[in-house]
């Protein structure tokens, strides 16, 4: 147990926790500032005989200053983060070479689709879905989701490698968590929603879901596993061999 | 009272609501114009119905100010969540 | 037409000769109003933290009997140990408890009633009749959600967001009638604060006394005022969403349910619009009291009382505008996320002004510790770390780490409980002897603003740190997950402190009950104050003045170079102030 | 800042509009918000909605709306004659106008019930179309989008209901002035609020009834 934040497991993780440290400097000395005033004002201005109060409304210079310097900060905090913000989430902020892997949430376990050999992730209707034959509602029709693999409650990603999370929900809203990656996305039925990132640190993580989904919303979770590019072929490989597309765990 | 205000011919905007209306039924047959044009049009007779209904018989044209001000503070924020709303199926 | 304090004039004069129902039950006087609310909320504020007791234990030490956990129902607790449907019900009727029935009534129910009229020299509301269904839809409002934990498979389970379409299935959450009660409720209550508030706004702007000038109202008063139009215009939102979720379960509509086309952010999005306003309703009449309490307790004019004003307006007027700040990783739009996170840090300015301006009231102040201005001083302290640790999930990209952990409870519990509830604490030590003629033991009163103000830091401090490391809310039993069973001696740490917090509020009720009854009695004026409430004897009879005040200047003049107290009422004339150009009051 | 020496000031005795009339602006105000609620998911929705939206006409009369559109506007006139006559001392035109205006909520109202009544025998209800009902075959043979009638069904009887349920609580006030303001003569030139006051609240009801209108089943 470390007091500080979970360790960084992608690329995301150290440019924001630059950027909570620089919020955390700042609010760090507004903090001190205010309570170390409201300690001296207590001692010095404490009520004995004979002393009266300072009779003044207050001082139009002090105002403009205390009210400029936070406008300016936060100015610049919002420029900052907002360009951070654009490369994680933007519209177009998905890399071109990133791997897809297909993430279904449901009460209360994940679905991950695997691409197979043409590294193409078949396309899934809610309508299709069953509960024993076909989990995430893969579509037979789609020749590009034949190969794919389907694995529960286990998430294995390649290192230094962009990976696009492509979040279906079956029933009600969950969160696509993970605290190493610093990556967080909610995952809402009806909607197709895009979340990239680049594991960096070989290793085994945790998926949790962090969206109240019901009963189990407690035990939601999954393991993540990053492999080098080697062992994570290799793992794909001994999957493809095992039985086709069969959601195993 | 201090409602000692000229008085509008309120027969005459009652004939305008009826036409307007009038005209919003044409409207909504089979015209030759894109939907787009149709909606638009219709939008603006029915604005222009609720100004009349708000001006006249409502005696906003009448009133202060500071009593308009009652009637007009919660447009926008009422378009805030539309157009917020909206803006989640279009990006 | 005649106004309310015309005929209450007329007819309150002198000897009250109405029956007990009428003075004490279904009565239309603003004070008596404003006392219901005190015990509801008061009742309410022990029932939310009763729950979440349960919560923390469940925290610290899941799957173990709780203490009289065998007390509870088989279908909640069997042998003690809470289940997971039951504590979803703890974690969504403690918020919806404390947001609505405690905090927020408190403000707007306690304050708003007692304060404005005494404050601004009325007999009474524009509108007692409406005031009294206010109270009745709140009272019956509060009794079905109270209820909703007792029916079958007990109260809604969704958490007080709400988030459909977990709380719009019942299949879904595993709740029964107690979701639909959950929806009942809300919309009882949001009639209840339409009426509220627009009886406040009215009195505010009509009912004010000759001389009370909108830049001599108390900043009580322009808090309180702003808030009531904010709810106002915020509250129907709400009822208008509750009832959609209403229809979803007994008529089969489909707004939020994606396989008919519905869409779930469509809820996010209306419970946000409200709830964001919402927010700044349970801080706002806080900050104003606050401003009451620091001004009194430094005996010293507040600093830069005008941009206290413009900065409640600001913080009003952005509140509408960065709802969407509690949805970044909803999958929003993520263009409306970035405007919506520049709006939501511009709020730290005006809270910033707020902050600094009280700290300048204190400066070369003669400061007395008094207990409320103890809790006004806490409060300073506690909501600059609230506000502080808004800044962190304000800026976006730190929001996707921190969203849904301890660090936003963390942060939400510095404002709310650090914040408003400091503020409620203050406000009903100094307006006790309005209310009741008596005063709070002074003594025991600062034994309980101490133990609460350690062991609130101890509860709640720690939770910012669990958040950090990543520890979601709304856990049954974290140590599911390995990265989570290391802190488990923390959660433990937060909960005995939590449990200590809880405990030294029996100091408070008993000192309440005990003053109630045994307080010593209190003279008119008993923190030699300005306000108008403090013309009025103690406590403040029926219509309050027989003949209404004049005010003369503004509500902290305190230590005034001219006067021969360091306090100068705003209905004393001096030799040197000329009587108001009366013009004739609205209406007669 | 008005400090302790402080120039003769004028009095405040807030705006010129007596309480009850403000009061009314007030909740009007918050009744805009409530109904931006509404109306506003319809927006959005359809706006959202994948595939069309069933064409005006088809399933909602228009005819009859139309009807009981300018049924209401009629009501909104006679409500502000009532209170036009009052006001020049006429308080049994008044009356007149004032029983008019009751007589043309009720049939407003009486209208939309029918209109409920007729629409759910065809299959249409909230939660979007019955089955074997007239509506399932329309939906059967592509005359209506089967993806949007759930949300049709949904957003129609939500706004048009609540709609009728403020004409309602309208016809019903206005019955109770009449009743025991009106007909025992407790309106004078001089105080005639309640008039006014219900009025307000009358024109707004109208007023929305003409939004609805256009948007709900016109366009």
């Amino acid at each position: 147990m470390h007091w500080w934040l979970p360790p960084q497991g992608s690329t995301f993780a150290q440019p924001i926790d630059t950027m909570f440290t620089w919020i955390l400097v700042i609010t760090g000395i507004t903090f001190v500032l205010v309570e170390v005033g409201l300690v001296w004002f207590i001692f010095a201005y404490r009520e004995r005989p004979g002393r009266k109060a300072f009779y003044t409304h207050g001082s139009t210079s002090a105002e403009v200053i205390w009210t400029a310097i936070p406008a300016v900060t936060m100015v610049i905090l919002g420029l900052m983060s907002n360009g951070l913000w654009v490369k994680i989430k933007g519209r177009n902020s998905v890399p071109a070479n990133a791997y897809p892997i297909g993430v279904y949430a449901k009460q209360f376990e994940w679905y991950f689709t695997y691409p197979g050999a043409d590294g193409k992730l078949g396309r899934v209707s809610p309508s299709l879905v069953d509960k024993n034959s076909n989990p995430t509602g893969r579509d037979p029709a789609d020749p590009a989701g034949t190969d794919d693999i389907i694995v529960r409650n286990q998430l294995h990603l390649p290192v230094n490698r962009p990976v696009v999370a492509i979040l279906t929900a079956e029933d009600v809203i969950h969160s696509f968590y993970v605290p190493e990656f610093r990556v967080r996305q909610d995952v809402v039925p009806g909607m197709e929603i895009k979340s990239w990132f680049e594991a960096t640190v070989p290793g085994s993580y945790e998926v949790g879901c962090s969206q109240l989904c019901g009963l189990g919303h407690y035990k939601m979770r999954a393991q993540v596993t990053v492999h080098t590019q080697a062992d994570y072929h290799a793992w794909l490989q001994e999957r493809t061999a095992k039985a086709q597309g069969e959601p195993t765990s | 009272m201090e409602t000692a205000h000229k008085r509008p011919n309120y027969i005459l905007i009652w004939i305008y609501l009826a036409v307007l209306t009038a005209a919003e039924l044409g409207l909504a047959f089979e015209l030759p114009i894109t939907a787009n044009v149709k909606l638009a049009l219709l939008l603006f007779l029915a604005v222009w119905k609720a100004l009349l209904v708000g001006l006249y018989f409502m005696h906003l044209k009448f009133e202060k100010w500071n009593l308009r001000m009652l009637a007009i503070i919660p447009i926008p924020l009422a378009l805030i969540l539309l157009f917020a709303g909206m803006s989640e199926s279009i990006w | 037409m005649t106004t309310v304090a015309a005929t209450a004039h007329a007819t309150h004069a002198h000897h009250d000769d109405r029956s007990f129902i009428q003075k004490y039950i279904f009565s239309t006087d603003h004070k008596v109003i404003g006392i219901q609310f005190l015990f509801l909320t008061l009742f309410f504020l022990a029932i939310g933290g009763l729950l979440a007791m349960q919560i923390r234990w469940q925290l610290a030490y899941p799957g173990k009997p709780m203490p009289g956990g065998t007390l509870l129902p088989e279908t909640m607790a069997p042998g003690g140990v809470l289940l997971p449907e039951y504590y979803l019900q703890l974690v969504t009727m403690h918020g919806t408890f404390m947001v609505f029935f405690a905090i927020m009534l408190l403000l707007v129910g306690v304050y708003a009633n007692f304060l404005i009229p005494l404050k601004i020299g009325a007999h009474d509301m524009a509108f007692p009749r409406i005031n009294m269904a206010s109270f009745w839809s709140a009272f019956a409002s509060g009794a079905v959600m109270l209820a909703s934990l007792f029916v079958q498979d007990g109260s809604s389970r969704a958490g007080w967001t709400m988030y459909a379409p977990l709380s719009a299935r019942h299949d879904y959450s595993g709740a029964d009638f107690g979701q639909e009660m959950w929806s009942i409720s809300i919309i009882l209550f949001g009639l209840s604060s339409i009426l509220g508030s627009l009886n406040y706004i009215t009195t505010v702007i009509n009912n004010r006394c000759a001389g009370m000038t909108w830049f001599r109202m108390p900043l009580s008063v322009w808090a309180l005022f702003i808030t009531a139009i904010l709810g106002l215009l915020a509250v129907p939102v709400l009822a208008g969403a509750a009832i959609m979720l209403l229809f979803e379960q007994i008529l089969g509509t489909h707004f939020f349910d994606p396989a008919a086309g519905g869409q779930p952010i469509l809820w996010q999005h209306l419970f946000w619009f409200f709830g964001h306003p919402e927010v700044y309703i349970l801080i706002l009449p806080a900050m104003g009291i606050v401003s009451e309490l620091v001004a009194n307790g430094s005996r010293k004019p507040i600093f830069g009382y005008h941009s206290m004003v413009f900065a409640i307006a600001g913080i009003a007027f952005l509140g509408w505008i960065v709802w969407g700040h509690h949805m970044f990783v909803s999958g929003m739009n993520p263009t409306l996320g970035s405007s919506f996170m520049v709006s939501t840090l511009l709020i730290a300015v005006p809270s910033a002004i707020k902050v600094f301006n009280w700290m300048g009231t204190m400066w070369r102040g003669n400061l007395r510790f008094h207990v409320p201005m103890l809790h006004g001083i806490a409060f300073i302290a506690m909501f600059t770390i609230g506000g502080l640790s808004g800044i962190f999930m304000a800026a976006t990209p730190v929001d996707m780490f921190i969203h849904d952990t301890y660090f936003i409870v963390a942060h939400l519990h510095y404002v709310l409980f650090g914040g408003s509830l400091f503020a409620i604490f203050g406000g009903i030590v100094f307006w006790f002897p309005k209310m009741f003629g008596r005063m709070m033991n002074e003594g025991w009163g600062k034994v309980h603003f101490w133990l609460t103000f350690i062991f609130y830091n101890g509860c709640f401090f720690p939770m910012h740190i669990i958040g950090m490391a990543g520890h979601m809310r709304r856990l049954y039993d974290p140590t599911v997950y390995d990265f989570l069973k290391p802190w488990q001696p923390m959660n433990e740490f937060i909960s005995i402190n939590a449990f200590l917090l809880y405990g030294s509020q029996i100091i408070f009720f008993v000192n309440f009950w005990w003053s109630l009854f045994k307080g010593k009695k209190a003279s008119e004026n008993p923190w030699e104050d300005n306000g108008l409430e403090w013309s009025c004897p103690s406590p403040a009879p029926h219509g309050n003045w027989e003949t209404l005040p004049t005010v003369y200047r503004g509500p902290y003049e305190f230590s005034a170079p001219g006067a021969s107290k360091d306090y100068l009422p705003q209905n004393l004339k001096l030799p040197t102030d000329r009587d108001p150009v009366l013009t004739p009051a609205a209406g007669h | 800042m008005a400090g302790a020496m402080s120039p003769p000031f004028p009095a405040e005795r807030g705006i010129e509009v007596y309480n009850k009339k403000l009061g009314m602006w007030i909740f009007l105000a918050s009744e805009v918000m409530f109904f931006a609620a509404l109306i506003g998911s319809y927006v959005i929705l359809r706006f959202g909605a994948t595939g069309e939206w069933a064409k005006p006409g088809i399933v909602l009369s228009i005819q009859i709306t139309a009807f009981n559109t300018f049924l209401l506007i009629c009501s909104s006139v006679s409500m502000v004659k009532a209170y036009a006559a009052i006001q020049d001392g006429f308080p049994d035109k008044m009356k007149f106008w004032l029983l008019m205006t009751i007589l043309g909520g009720a049939a407003f109202v009486g209208i939309q019930i029918y209109e409920y009544i007729h629409l759910i025998e065809h299959g249409f209800v909230p939660s979007g179309f019955t089955e074997g009902s007239h509506l399932a075959e329309l939906v059967e043979n592509g005359t209506l989008p089967a993806a949007t009638m759930g949300l049709y069904g949904s957003t129609f009887y939500t706004m048009t209901g609540f709609h009728g349920f403020h004409v309602t609580c309208g016809v019903v006030s206005m019955l109770y002035l009449y009743l025991f303001k009106a007909l025992p003569g407790k309106y004078t030139p001089q105080d005639f609020g309640g008039i006014e006051v219900v009025g307000l609240y009358w024109h707004f009801v109208d007023l929305v009834w003409i939004i609805l209108f256009t948007i709900v089943y016109l366009v």
